[in-house]
């Protein structure tokens, strides 16, 4: 894929407790088209976030390559590498914390212009931090420049997070959780506006996100990877995935999420899972990871082979599942105990 | 209707802050009727829990009832809680009214076998007899769908945050009360056991008939679970209506706004647009209609006059100086469904 | 910090604490320099208990009479020759007494003058206030000679009477309460500097650098920090002779740093997952702009108060030093004063008590001015508790 | 559907068991802090420059006129190391001796064991800074209860207050304080009555005067301790219930409805009183160092008095010996509070770990 901006390859992460190993992901591939709008779907310990720190280079894999612009991101030095790290950046979730309480809006903004020599003195810095502001919607400059972040509301810290991303020029933004503790009232007009930064500032947006209607809503346009416990488990395109799920996590996932409308949420298909226990991450069961809570396991399959995603049998769309029985052409069979 | 069990008259709280006094919720009335959900919506500091701590009289010390009064009706017998003496007050909570607070992480003493605190509740309330308490206690335990010989020998930290959530659901309805306050219950879950707190809640109330006030700022939960629905705005209510009438109905721009900004998981492309503006300082609220500087429909009248509370058809209240401009603009947007 | 002084000023204890070291640092700048160091050896004080002052003694007729030492003249004084009294007359150039000089004699020839006095042969006795009471006022005393219950003891104002006494050899003990504090607070500021410093240091680069590096510097602090720091410092103490200041400061600051230095590897632990330092290395802002900048300012609330705290811990460990004599006794410090107190038995003198205490004092309240001002400083810093005041 | 605990099942073999034991592993790691002191104790009194043998051997030179080689071998002697060993040797022979329960004799008063001397001074220090610490400990907790319940009223500011001042004078100053006013001045006390630790004309035995006599003279070292530390114990305690009242099963017990009594002791006061166990230990050390002094102002025959007199003796051995048996103690009370803790707290029980 030579339009990739940037690309997983087999990408392992694990984290050490004690003498404990725990892995937080597992052989992700992940191609991200210039431009493109992906969402990372999943619960929490499904190694989104991690995912999303891994790209910006936060944390390094424990083993595979990631590619930025085709260039393997591990044989990048100096200025290359400085270039690779400027180019993605990232939104965190929670505005209380993202924002150093000790700097005003401007310190905020202009650390990262002096660092990179974007700017050459505190008259451009100035200026260049209110362009900023004003792209992120806070209108007017003056009234929020000089201001501490704790006298903003937790939208407007919201859009200097942003802001200060967006300070380096780069090509891709992770959004992790981006809009999950702003206001209900407020999430759109944020979200639209991280959307329409494609358009003008020529960025691709990666949204990472649980709330399947918000992914919707962000990459209706673009892909949604659903990830389970370290690993992706069905990738497609957004209206496919939303409307006609294959895997059935994504299943059960659509199935118990409730929907505005109560004519609508009340009569919904519910698909009952076997367990509710979420296995922990250093006990994963053997062969699928999903198989103790799968409605349609498969003895002697499910819990003996690693699905890896793959095509569903018989169909030539651009959906990949991790589901052997699916991918293998074997229809869904609610299993009995 | 069946009975009133709570019929909430024209409350009032303030916080006295260093700034001044912080007006969180004002001027609130509703009825509770027996086995009914009603579900309060609202943002974060729309006082939405603030009036519902104010029925256990467990509000924080910076708080002060202004004005108002709470009925409560047990076996024909009605009383004012506010004038609940405190051994009155101490056995109304739990027995006759159980809140569940939001972040059952940390809701059991971590220091105490579930059992004990089982037991603690059961004999704070006269329950003597160990064996009929435990006998109800497995009971409910089974209800919320827990293992509950294992469940009742564990310590808390034992549980993972979906089991302590519905250990706590069952400790709610331990005594049979006729009031359950839930307090966002499925924040910080994931969907899927989001998903299994929703229907064992269901099936709790459909078998023990109480009712539930339902807090949250989750638009989707409430189209799922709530009989009827309360909007909240900066400490007032704004329109309280059947779930359909809210959903379907909405009188109340900000409850229209709400609508608008959510996005749903079963429509395409969905036409959505944020709330202009922040929520307003409750120090020093907008005069006339607090929703003034945000509404899409507001006009000098909205300025001066705050709007009167008042039924616009049976059942369904709301308080804005236009609502035929809501319903006209309304039927404009969903025309295209 | 621009919210620090207001925060300072509703918190009255706080304000105690604050008010009490502004006047700790007067005292050891302008309040020394005004009163100097009273250094001068009076041989003839030489025998004079410690703590005691010159008392003026009549007869209890003359009782109103002698209000100063003026209102003596034309009248029969009589003074020891080696107490105080000789070169108090000397100094305060009074014109026409008539003096009448009793020997010592290791204190008997106090009665003699007692006697001398209740016979009439002189008007007024000028003697030391601890002999009064040993002689005069205590009917017990093995010493008491005389009869002498109708003498009274009146104190005119004896020039300038020395407030807390003076020592052994005559010197004005207030100087040296005023001076004695000095070196004290250098040193504990010193040794909480070198604490607080290698703290911050190592608990930054345990954080920041994990692995091996953390695991070493956290095994050294825990086993330093299971080692009574006290005892062990003693038993240093008598190893090294501890001639200098900057070398006890230098000790005790090497000692007390482990506690502080796990508590500021967790701060900068928990500080370096906050997702604004985070943001900071997505941004790839340097190393020392994160360090300094994003981690640092955050936690110089936290830094401070232990600056504080470990002020008081080199104090407590100092003073208790020199209160063994095993740390230098040569520079005339509160902690000298005590250890004299108790190497020469002025413990146990029922008139050293001003003399004894000003010291005691002078530690204690430096001490609470620390404690009250560092809790102040918890409360300002502390968002949780700011948030409820 | 019906959810199964996740967990519990032990499926480890017996050595992996035993090795994550969590007594056993704490047991372990305080020996092996044992072990480390003692070599570093070991190492600096022996090469240190200006070490103890050097002095004593320089001693010996100057005061009896001695060749440097007769010095040192009899300075050798008295140490009980082999002169022609190394120091490498030397240790490991005195690790071995240690095992023994043997420390060496005392260099001053020869023929005298340091374990002896130790044995003897050991059960008042234990004796009064145990009963100091329990007190301060107990009256600590409650009076900082007391204050975190009356938060921000008079109560509260009043103990507040009173702890912050008690706990920033040194216990030694206390001690110089209690001397002065109500020895000297006030003569509550015959001072010279208290001195040592029990009145020689009683003889020591389990009977009532014997007792007595040795409470009235521990009393003021006692005093001075529980003086030193109860500011500790109630600001803690005061901080640790003001955060546990802030936590939502507190706000949950009382929306349950249970008894203010019940809150208080099985809710609030258990789960304050736990971080307070890990101070304790840490607190026995900054006490048993107070001890050399506040033994030294009351005369009280302790071990610190002990520590003291082998300093000034420049007997190094007995120095060796009791700064050792100081640190063990500090060691073993640390891994004490540690299992204590874990009995106490259900999360530190199953996860070994805090």
């Amino acid at each position: 894929m030579s339009d990739a901006i940037i690309e997983f390859k087999q990408i392992y992460k694990s984290f050490k407790k004690g003498r404990t190993s725990i892995p937080v992901l597992q052989d992700i591939n992940l191609a991200v088209k210039k431009l493109e709008y992906l969402c990372l779907v999943g619960e929490s310990g499904c190694g989104k976030t991690t995912s999303g720190k891994i790209l910006v280079g936060l944390l390094k894999p424990s083993s595979g390559q990631i590619f930025f612009e085709g260039q393997d991101v591990s044989t990048l030095r100096g200025s290359e590498y400085t270039r690779y790290r400027r180019a993605v950046q990232i939104i965190h979730q929670d505005p209380y914390a993202s924002l150093n309480p000790t700097h005003t809006i401007y310190d905020i903004l202009s650390f990262p212009l002096f660092r990179h020599k974007l700017v050459k003195n505190r008259a451009q810095a100035r200026e260049r931090a209110g362009q900023l502001l004003e792209t992120v919607g806070l209108t007017p400059v003056r009234d929020v420049i000089d201001k501490y972040p704790h006298q903003l509301s937790g939208g407007q810290r919201q859009r200097v997070s942003i802001a200060r991303a967006l300070t380096t020029n780069p090509k891709v933004i992770v959004a992790d959780e981006s809009v999950s503790m702003v206001d209900v009232s407020i999430r759109i007009s944020i979200l639209n506006m991280m959307m329409n930064m494609r358009e003008s500032l020529g960025v691709t947006m990666i949204f990472i996100t649980h709330d399947l209607a918000l992914a919707k809503y962000f990459a209706w346009q673009g892909r949604i990877a659903v990830m389970y416990l370290g690993r992706i488990v069905e990738i497609g395109p957004t209206p496919d995935i939303t409307h006609f799920p294959q895997h059935p996590y994504t299943k059960s996932l659509l199935s118990a999420i409730p929907e505005p409308d109560p004519d609508r949420t009340r009569t919904k298909d519910q698909i009952r899972l076997r367990s509710e226990d979420i296995p922990r991450l250093t006990e994963l069961p053997p062969g699928c990871s999903f198989h103790p809570r799968c409605p349609w396991f498969v003895p002697g399959l499910c819990d003996k082979q690693l699905p890896q995603l793959a095509p569903v049998a018989d169909s030539k769309g651009p959906v990949q599942v991790a589901c052997l029985p699916m991918t293998q052409g074997k229809p869904l069979i609610p299993y009995e105990s | 209707m069946s009975e009133v069990v709570l019929s909430v008259q024209d409350v009032s709280i303030v916080y006295r802050v260093s700034r001044g006094q912080v007006k969180a919720s004002q001027h609130i009335s509703f009825d509770l009727h027996k086995g009914e959900s009603l579900a309060l919506i609202g943002e974060s500091g729309s006082g939405k829990t603030t009036v519902s701590l104010s029925f256990i009289d467990m509000l924080p010390s910076a708080a002060k009832i202004t004005g108002g009064k709470v009925l409560y009706t047990r076996d024909g017998k009605t009383e004012n809680i506010f004038e609940f003496s405190e051994a009155r007050m101490r056995d109304f909570r739990w027995h006759d009214c159980a809140m569940v607070f939001q972040g059952a992480q940390n809701a059991f003493n971590p220091v105490l076998k579930i059992k004990e605190q089982f037991l603690d509740t059961a004999r704070a309330h006269g329950w003597r007899d160990k064996g009929k308490v435990i006998k109800r206690t497995l009971e409910l335990l089974r209800l919320v769908r827990l293992d509950p010989e294992r469940t009742l020998e564990s310590f808390p930290h034992e549980l993972s945050g979906g089991m302590k959530q519905r250990t706590l659901l069952a400790l709610g309805v331990l005594l049979d009360p006729q009031v359950v306050i839930l307090d966002e219950p499925t924040t910080a879950l994931d969907i899927l056991t989001q998903r299994a707190i929703i229907e064992v809640l269901k099936e709790m109330q459909s078998r023990l008939g109480f009712s539930i006030i339902f807090i949250s700022h989750d638009l989707a939960l409430a189209a799922e679970m709530a009989d009827r629905v309360a909007t909240m705005y900066a400490g007032e209510m704004v329109e309280l209506g059947s779930t359909q009438h809210i959903f379907y109905e909405p009188l109340h721009p900000y409850s229209l706004g709400l609508l608008q900004s959510v996005p749903r998981l079963s429509q395409d492309k969905d036409e959505l647009s944020s709330i202009k503006g922040n929520p307003p300082d409750l120090i020093d609220p907008p005069s006339g209609c607090k929703f003034h500087p945000r509404c899409p429909f507001a006009q000098e009248l909205c300025n001066q006059e705050e709007p009167v509370f008042k039924e616009h058809e049976p059942g369904h209240f709301a308080a804005c100086h236009f609502t035929e401009n809501v319903i006209e603009a309304r039927a404009n947007l969903w025309k295209k469904d | 910090m621009r919210t620090f002084w207001p925060l300072l000023w509703q918190n009255k204890v706080g304000l105690i604490g604050f008010i009490g070291l502004v006047f700790y640092l007067l005292l050891i700048t302008v309040f020394q320099w005004m009163v100097g160091f009273d250094n001068e050896v009076k041989l003839d004080q030489i025998n004079s208990p410690p703590g005691s002052r010159l008392v003026l003694l009549t007869r209890p007729e003359d009782k109103d009479s002698y209000t100063k030492l003026q209102d003596l003249v034309g009248h029969k004084v009589g003074i020891l020759e080696k107490s105080g009294a000789p070169t108090f007359l000397e100094k305060s150039n009074v014109e026409g007494l008539e003096v009448e000089t009793y020997r010592w004699r290791s204190g008997r020839g106090v009665p003699e003058s007692l006697e001398a006095l209740a016979a009439g042969e002189v008007d007024a006795l000028i003697i030391f206030s601890k002999l009064v009471r040993r002689y005069v006022l205590d009917p017990s005393s093995r010493d008491y000679k005389v009869s002498l219950s109708h003498l009274t003891v009146s104190n005119p104002k004896l020039g300038p009477a020395l407030l807390l006494g003076a020592d052994t050899q005559g010197r004005d003990m207030f100087t040296h309460v005023i001076n004695g504090g000095r070196i004290l607070i250098i040193t504990a500021i010193m040794a909480g500097l070198i604490s607080t410093a290698i703290a911050f240091i190592l608990g930054t680069v345990a954080a920041l650098a994990g692995g091996i590096v953390d695991r070493i510097l956290v095994a050294i602090a825990n086993f330093i920090i299971v080692i009574p720091r006290f005892p062990l410092l003693i038993v240093l103490a008598a190893m090294i002779t501890l001639n200098n200041w900057l070398l006890l400061a230098t000790l005790i600051g090497l000692l007390a740093w482990p506690a502080l230095m796990r508590a500021i590897r967790a701060q900068v632990l928990s500080l370096r997952e906050r997702d604004y330092v985070e943001a900071a290395m997505a941004l790839d802002l340097s190393r020392m702009h994160i360090i300094f900048r994003e981690i640092l300012p955050n936690m110089m609330g936290f830094v401070v108060i232990n600056f504080v705290v470990a002020i008081t811990t080199a104090m407590y460990d100092q003073i208790g030093l020199i209160f063994l004599g095993m740390a230098p006794i040569n520079d005339y410090t509160w902690g000298v004063m005590l250890y004299f107190g108790r190497s020469r038995g002025t413990l146990f003198n029922i008139d050293s008590a001003a003399m004894l205490l000003a010291p005691v004092l002078a530690i204690a309240f430096f001490q609470v001015c620390l404690v009250l001002f560092s809790r102040a400083l918890e409360e300002a810093f502390d968002p949780r508790l700011r948030g409820a005041a | 559907m019906i959810q199964s605990l996740s967990g519990p099942v032990d499926t480890r073999p017996w050595w992996q068991k035993l090795v994550q034991n969590y007594t056993l592993r704490t047991f372990v790691q305080s020996l092996f802090t044992v072990w480390a002191v003692i070599t570093f104790v070991f190492f600096l009194i022996r090469l240190m420059p200006g070490n103890p043998v050097e002095i004593y051997v320089n001693y010996l030179m100057n005061t009896e006129n001695l060749t440097y080689q007769d010095a040192y071998n009899r300075a050798a002697s008295q140490f009980k190391f082999d002169p022609d060993a190394s120091v490498v040797q030397q240790y490991f022979v005195y690790l071995g001796q240690l095992l023994r329960g043997d420390m060496g004799e005392s260099i001053t008063s020869t023929g005298t064991k340091v374990s002896s001397q130790i044995l003897r001074y050991l059960p008042w220090t234990v004796f009064c800074v145990g009963s100091a610490l329990l007190i301060s400990f107990l009256l600590g907790m409650l009076l900082g209860m007391l204050a975190a319940y009356f938060r921000n009223t008079w109560v509260d500011n009043v103990i507040s207050f009173l702890a912050s001042i008690v706990s920033a004078v040194p216990d030694y100053i206390w001690a110089i304080l209690i001397l002065i006013i109500f020895g000297v001045q006030l003569k509550w006390f015959n001072v010279g009555d208290m001195r040592g630790t029990y009145d020689p004309a009683t003889p020591p035995g389990f009977n009532l005067p014997f007792i007595l006599s040795a409470l009235q003279h521990a009393i003021l070292p006692i005093t001075t301790y529980v003086l030193g530390s109860i500011g500790r114990w109630v600001l803690a305690m005061r901080g640790s219930t003001t955060s546990t009242l802030g936590e939502d099963y507190v706000n949950i017990a009382r929306a349950r409805g249970l008894k203010q009594n019940r809150i208080m002791t099985a809710y609030v006061g258990r789960n304050a009183a736990l971080p307070l166990f890990t101070l304790l230990a840490i607190s026995i050390g900054f006490v048993l160092g107070g001890s050399v002094i506040v033994e030294e102002a009351f005369v009280y025959k302790g071990l610190g008095s002990f520590l003291f007199w082998s300093i000034s003796q420049r007997d190094y051995t007995s120095m060796q010996g009791v700064l050792l048996i100081i640190t063990i103690a500090v060691v073993f009370s640390n891994m004490l509070a540690d299992l204590l803790y874990s009995r106490l707290d259900p999360r530190v029980r199953v996860t070994g770990d805090k």
